[in-house]
């Protein structure tokens, strides 16, 4: 137990993943669903982050470098996407997003 | 266990209590300086000189009603001033005062990338601070101090850049210690890299000509106003703090640091008596003169000209600035 | 109250309130400024937090009592109220004020303007952020507080004047001591301009900033600096020549863009040009009585009369009637520049930033006593 | 209160008793002078029928206008105003000259047609109104003076404007002529609560907004109601009846 | 020890951050947690000795894109809350299935491989001409990795363009 092995950080980082999902799944504030994607994405980012370290290869963290940057762009996108589309209903409600166009 | 904890620890300890009494006297240095540029004497009353005044005015800003609007988000009102600080302080850990181990807390290999990401948290205390205080000046006034920061921290982070390709190293230590190899202070080489990363300080530290969040004249103190009692004064440490902190970041990157001046000229050796924290304590002094020059000098700019600059200037100086250091660090 | 004032804007957008408790609104103004963004959309001027009803007053003050209500509507400038009020009622009476007077009088006014044109210099440069100029600038104001106290006894209401002349003659050495201040401020003017007139941040928040074309400034009633700086010939002091203004040489600054640096431009060219009237008036002080030949009991025959001067912040004009019967005025009005002034206001800011407002109030440079009288 | 001293366009419907503390008479009294001790009078027998303020039957006769001397035979008027009494010759009731002043007594109908002659009119050009403001002279049937005094940037020369206008008439506003005029006619609504037809924003500016009479009539009365009367008028009128307590407000 | 220290807590913290981030009602707080949960994660990367990338963490996560959110939380000033709106056609419950679903798979996946030897395919990375974690992964992303790192910039790019045109106020 007081060895921390890959698979402590393996678990670790699928409980916060499922906390991203169920974030998705339940959640109807759309910019929360966001926020809990980026949970998401951090979850892979430490399994990825701890198999670098357990294989002594840097690739995962070359890996984490691309999904900050991917993690960036969406949150720009998605988030200018949810002003326009506020700006237009006045709703963040998820479940009011049933359109596809306006 | 003696190194490794309980020495760390002292220094830290040592570091917040010098850090938090620099801070008052800066205030009063502040006061005094400016004072005289305007031709007054500034605080006189208490103690020789208004010394004193350095220790009555934090006791006055403690034993003040600790305000909290009723429409206010409490959370987040009283988590704000802790978010301001807390960066500021945390900061110095990376910021050695000198060549030995001594000196400083952590040399950590990603030190100014440490410095340039612990200052950019600092951006949620403001940000926080006018959301929660439920009130409309200190709102703008957030909205503005965010996109100020962020802007500028852009800018500055880019400037930077240029330091670290001529240095070769991103920590602290090790960039000093290039600059003593290289037998000369980096704000020679790259002056305009120092220059443009002076006025990124100004608007970073929400100082004159760029204290737009603040500005009393036109937001009434801007994302404070709402604040009273320790947690306004929680703003206010943080404010100097990050004034002192980047004051001794630029005096390390540009100006040696604890070297001496042409630190590889043999002909100033008699220099070496003096000892090389006072080098720096010197320096950063210099910048803290430079700053309240400032204060005293000039006027405000405003939203926009403030945001042409940052982006339609500096960062494009910036960029130029790393091409050029990149072609001459490949060439030479 | 049954009346229900309905609301001036709708709240969707964001609408503060600048004042009437705001540091750079220059007394208890309230601006409700309709915001979209940082953009001022639309402005709402509300005032009357002092409104003390001197006009009422006036109607059952003695007229030689009056003057002591004119000394609270423009505060930083008691002199020339008491000047334009008293010139009136010399009209109304008909009576000839000696020379001497005439020339003291005018000395008062012009130092008056330097006085109250530093109030302004200091606080308009505060509200942009150059604290120094605001310490600079006070200290030059003092010196001319100073001047007044030693002439009437009083800093800030002065009382200063007579109805056909003047209380007081000249203190003995006042004279050079007047001379001796015009020395000090002609060699701390430039230290002003150095902080100010080349200053890069200055030019950008000045220039440019609150345009206003000649025509619109006349029809919008703008007075004083404001008017001039849209390059309108307009002084008071040269048009319809009050005191002793006719005797002496002096030029009235007129602005090309009719923006808040020429404005800056303007008064700060007014202050050269005080020093030169003051100069000349002590030059040529004549010797004389200082007081003309005024019943003891002021009667005018009934009529009504309206006379202006030029107050520091513009066209200050009285417009007296009397009924001819009672010892004081039928009714008495203030013509306030700072109101007419603060009536530009609006077409001034509106689609400027916030940061604009504050610059702009100050370049209008008003006075709220005056404005709500 | 039945008046809305907030009108803002509405102003044509306005029955609109403007002080509606005062319930002004047939035969408006006039203030009393101040400087008449008020204790010579007894109070009126019915208070609230008359004036709310049991004051002295003024013993001196009320002023019954401005004198408006007119010009001495050998003055010749200036050539402006020849030239308007020949363009509208029905508009210009008097000429008055006193003390070096021009003033033109202008037909309430006429006022507009006059203002804009006065400001287009070459030899005038009056582009600069540098002051509107109105004097009350309660005995008269149309009891408000409204004054324009005018003065041109171009030719430097000055004239006053005059009409005379009921407490009922619609003065036409020349805000539209002189955008200077805007807040000059609202204080004048503000002070003495004469209307203005077409003003874009008539308000009260100085007064607060829910502030009832108009505090520069003569008939305003002169102790003063303060806060009270903006408060709760119907406890103000009650102590207003009380005579003795009316006294010691 | 001290590892186990750290991770224990940090684990404990950011799994409880993370719930907090999903189940606070006001967006505003949970801006907050996200930022807090985002610091213990990047202290996590420091325990493995990835000292750049928690660095770039705090700087581009909690120091850029949550500032975004909190911008965007800020202007997007909510009158209702939109749980106020229930949709009866949205099934909650499904989606907590759904989700436990997720948690069941991934721990079987964990539970799989926890026996087995790390696959020979990826070896340690080979020797690098730099020293130090930094230099290392600049040498991998400026070698075998420089087209992706290229086509991430471009899409950085894009994404700034595209957030631009769509915050515009004329759409």
């Amino acid at each position: 137990m007081l060895e921390i092995t890959t698979a402590h950080y393996t678990i670790l980082s699928a409980a916060l993943f499922s906390i991203g999902v169920i974030g998705v799944l339940v959640r109807r504030n759309i910019i929360i669903i966001f926020m809990a994607i980026e949970l998401m994405l951090n979850a892979v980012n430490i399994n990825l982050v701890a198999h670098a370290e357990q294989l002594q290869n840097l690739i995962g963290q070359v890996f984490v470098v691309f999904v900050i940057a991917v993690a960036a762009a969406e949150a720009a996108v998605g988030l200018g996407i949810l002003l326009a589309f506020y700006r237009n209903k006045e709703t963040v409600n998820i479940d009011e997003m049933n359109v596809m166009r306006w | 266990m003696l190194d490794t904890l309980v020495i760390p620890l002292l220094k830290i300890v040592v570091l917040l209590n010098a850090i938090l009494i620099s801070v008052t006297f800066m205030v009063l240095m502040e006061r005094k300086v400016i004072a005289w540029a305007q031709s007054r004497l500034g605080p006189m009353r208490v103690g020789p000189y208004g010394v004193l005044q350095a220790i009555v005015d934090p006791i006055k800003l403690i034993l003040k009603e600790d305000i909290t609007p009723v429409k206010a988000d409490k959370m987040l009102f009283s988590l704000a001033p802790i978010l301001s600080l807390v960066p500021a302080l945390v900061a110095f850990a990376v910021v050695p005062f000198g060549g030995d181990e001594l000196f400083y807390v952590a040399d950590i290999n990603v030190g100014l990338l440490f410095f340039l990401s612990v200052t950019s948290i600092g951006v949620y205390g403001i940000i926080l601070a006018g959301w929660a205080s439920n009130s409309k000046y200190p709102l703008l006034a957030s909205l503005r101090a965010s996109a100020q920061l962020i802007s500028y921290e852009i800018a500055v982070t880019m400037t930077l850049v240029s330091v670290i390709l001529t240095s070769g190293t991103l920590s602290m230590v090790g960039i000093v210690e290039a600059q003593l190899a290289d037998g000369v202070w980096y704000g020679f080489i790259q002056p305009v890299a120092f220059v443009l990363v002076m006025i990124g300080a100004l608007a970073e530290t929400n100082r004159v000509p760029f204290d737009l969040p603040e500005a009393e004249t036109e937001l009434t103190g801007g994302f404070h106003t709402e604040y009273s009692g320790m947690r306004f004064s929680l703003f206010f440490l943080a404010e100097y703090a990050n004034i002192i902190v980047i004051s001794a970041v630029t005096a390390l990157l540009f100006f040696g640091g604890w070297l001496r001046p042409f630190p590889n000229v043999e002909a100033l050796a008699f220099l070496d008596i003096i000892p090389g924290w006072i080098w720096l304590f010197g320096k950063i002094f210099l910048f803290l003169y430079l700053f309240m020059w400032i204060r005293a000098t000039l006027p405000r700019y405003r939203y926009d000209q403030l945001m042409r600059i940052g982006w339609k200037l500096l960062i494009p100086i910036a960029l130029a600035n790393i091409v050029v250091t990149g072609i001459v660090k490949v060439l030479v | 109250m049954a009346t229900q004032s309905a609301p001036i804007f709708d709240t969707d957008e964001l609408v503060i309130n600048m004042g009437p408790q705001h540091p750079s609104t220059h007394g208890v103004l309230r601006l409700v400024l309709k915001l979209d963004g940082e953009r001022v959309v639309d402005c709402d001027t509300v005032m009357g937090y002092v409104h003390r009803g001197i006009e009422k007053l006036s109607e059952n003050r003695d007229w030689t009592q009056i003057i002591l209500l004119t000394d609270r509507m423009d505060y930083v400038a008691a002199a020339t109220n008491n000047l334009g009020y008293c010139e009136t009622v010399e009209k109304l009476l008909e009576v000839e004020v000696p020379r001497r007077a005439r020339y003291i009088r005018t000395i008062l006014a012009e130092l008056q303007r330097i006085g109250s044109h530093c109030l302004w210099l200091g606080t308009h440069a505060m509200d942009i952020g150059a604290m120094t100029v605001l310490l600079y600038a006070f200290r030059e104001r003092e010196l001319v507080l100073d001047l007044f106290e030693e002439y009437c006894g009083a800093r800030l209401t002065y009382n200063s004047m007579r109805i056909g002349g003047l209380p007081l003659d000249i203190p003995s050495g006042w004279d050079q001591k007047v001379r001796a201040f015009c020395d000090v401020m002609e060699t701390k003017l430039p230290e002003y301009e150095e902080l100010l007139t080349n200053n890069r941040i200055w030019l950008e928040r000045t220039r440019g900033v609150g345009v206003i074309s000649g025509p619109d400034a006349t029809a919008l009633g703008l007075c004083g600096p404001p008017l001039r700086g849209s390059g309108v010939y307009r002084d008071v002091r040269k048009d319809e020549p009050y005191a002793a203004y006719d005797e002496f040489d002096f030029e009235v600054p007129l602005g090309t863009q009719g923006d808040t640096y020429d404005r800056y431009l303007i008064r700060l060219e007014e202050f050269r040009q005080s020093i030169r009237i003051i100069r000349q008036a002590l030059d040529g002080l004549p010797e004389g009585p200082i007081m003309g030949k005024v019943p003891r009991l002021l009667k005018p025959k009934a009529g009504e009369t309206y006379h202006a001067i030029e107050s520091p912040k513009g066209e200050l004009g009285y417009f007296i009637v009397s009924d001819g019967r009672a010892t004081n005025p039928y009714r008495l009005r203030v013509r306030p520049p700072s109101f007419c002034n603060l009536q530009g206001l609006k077409p001034l800011i509106v689609g400027h930033l916030v940061a604009d407002v504050v610059c702009l109030i100050g370049t209008i440079d008003i006075v709220l006593g005056e404005v709500d009288r | 209160m039945t008046d809305d001293p907030k009108p803002a366009g509405s102003a044509p419907d306005g029955p609109a008793k403007p002080d509606a503390a005062s319930d002004t008479p047939a035969t408006p009294e006039p203030a009393a002078k101040p400087a008449q001790p008020p204790a010579a009078a007894a109070p009126a027998a019915k208070p609230a029928a008359k004036k709310p303020a049991p004051k002295p039957k003024a013993p001196p006769e009320p002023p019954k206008g401005p004198e408006d001397p007119a010009p001495p035979d050998d003055l010749e008027p200036p050539a402006f105003i020849a030239a308007l009494q020949q363009a509208h010759p029905d508009a210009v009731e008097q000429l008055s000259y006193w003390v070096g002043d021009w003033t033109v007594i202008v037909k309430l109908e006429a006022l507009i047609d006059v203002a804009t002659y006065l400001r287009d009119a070459d030899d005038a050009s009056f582009d600069y109104c540098s002051d509107l403001t109105a004097s009350d002279w309660p005995p008269r049937e149309k009891r408000f003076d409204v004054i324009y005094c005018l003065y041109s940037t171009r030719r430097r020369h000055r004239v006053r404007i005059k009409v005379r206008a009921g407490e009922e008439d619609q003065v036409a506003s020349v805000s539209g002529l002189w955008t200077a005029a805007n807040w000059f006619e609202r204080e004048v609504w503000d002070m003495f609560g004469v209307k203005f037809a077409g003003h874009p924003d008539l308000r009260r500016i100085l007064m607060p907004e829910g502030w009832q009479g108009f505090p520069q009539r003569k008939d305003y009365p002169l102790e003063g109601p303060g806060e009270l009367l903006l408060e709760s008028p119907m406890e103000w009128l009650r102590l207003r009846n009380l005579p003795d307590e009316a006294e010691i407000e | 020890m001290a590892e186990a220290l750290a991770f224990y807590t940090l684990s404990i913290l950011i799994l409880g951050l993370g719930v907090a981030v999903i189940t606070t009602p006001k967006t505003v707080h949970s801006v907050v947690f996200l930022v807090l949960n985002f610091l213990c994660v990047a202290a996590l990367y420091v325990v493995l000795q990835a000292e750049f990338l928690a660095v770039i963490q705090i700087l581009v996560y909690a120091g850029g894109i949550v500032v975004l959110y909190l911008f965007v939380v800020m202007l997007v000033n909510l009158k209702r809350q939109p749980e106020e709106h229930q949709d009866p056609r949205r099934l909650a419950k499904v989606g907590l299935v759904l989700s436990g679903a997720v948690l069941v798979e991934l721990a079987a996946i964990v539970v799989y491989s926890y026996g087995r030897e790390p696959s020979s395919v990826s070896a340690p990375s080979p020797a690098f001409p730099v020293q130090g974690n930094i230099e290392e992964l600049g040498w991998l992303l400026y070698t075998d990795y420089l087209i992706p790192f290229e086509v991430a910039s471009v899409l950085l790019l894009v994404a700034m363009v595209g957030a631009i045109i769509l915050a515009r106020r004329e759409l």
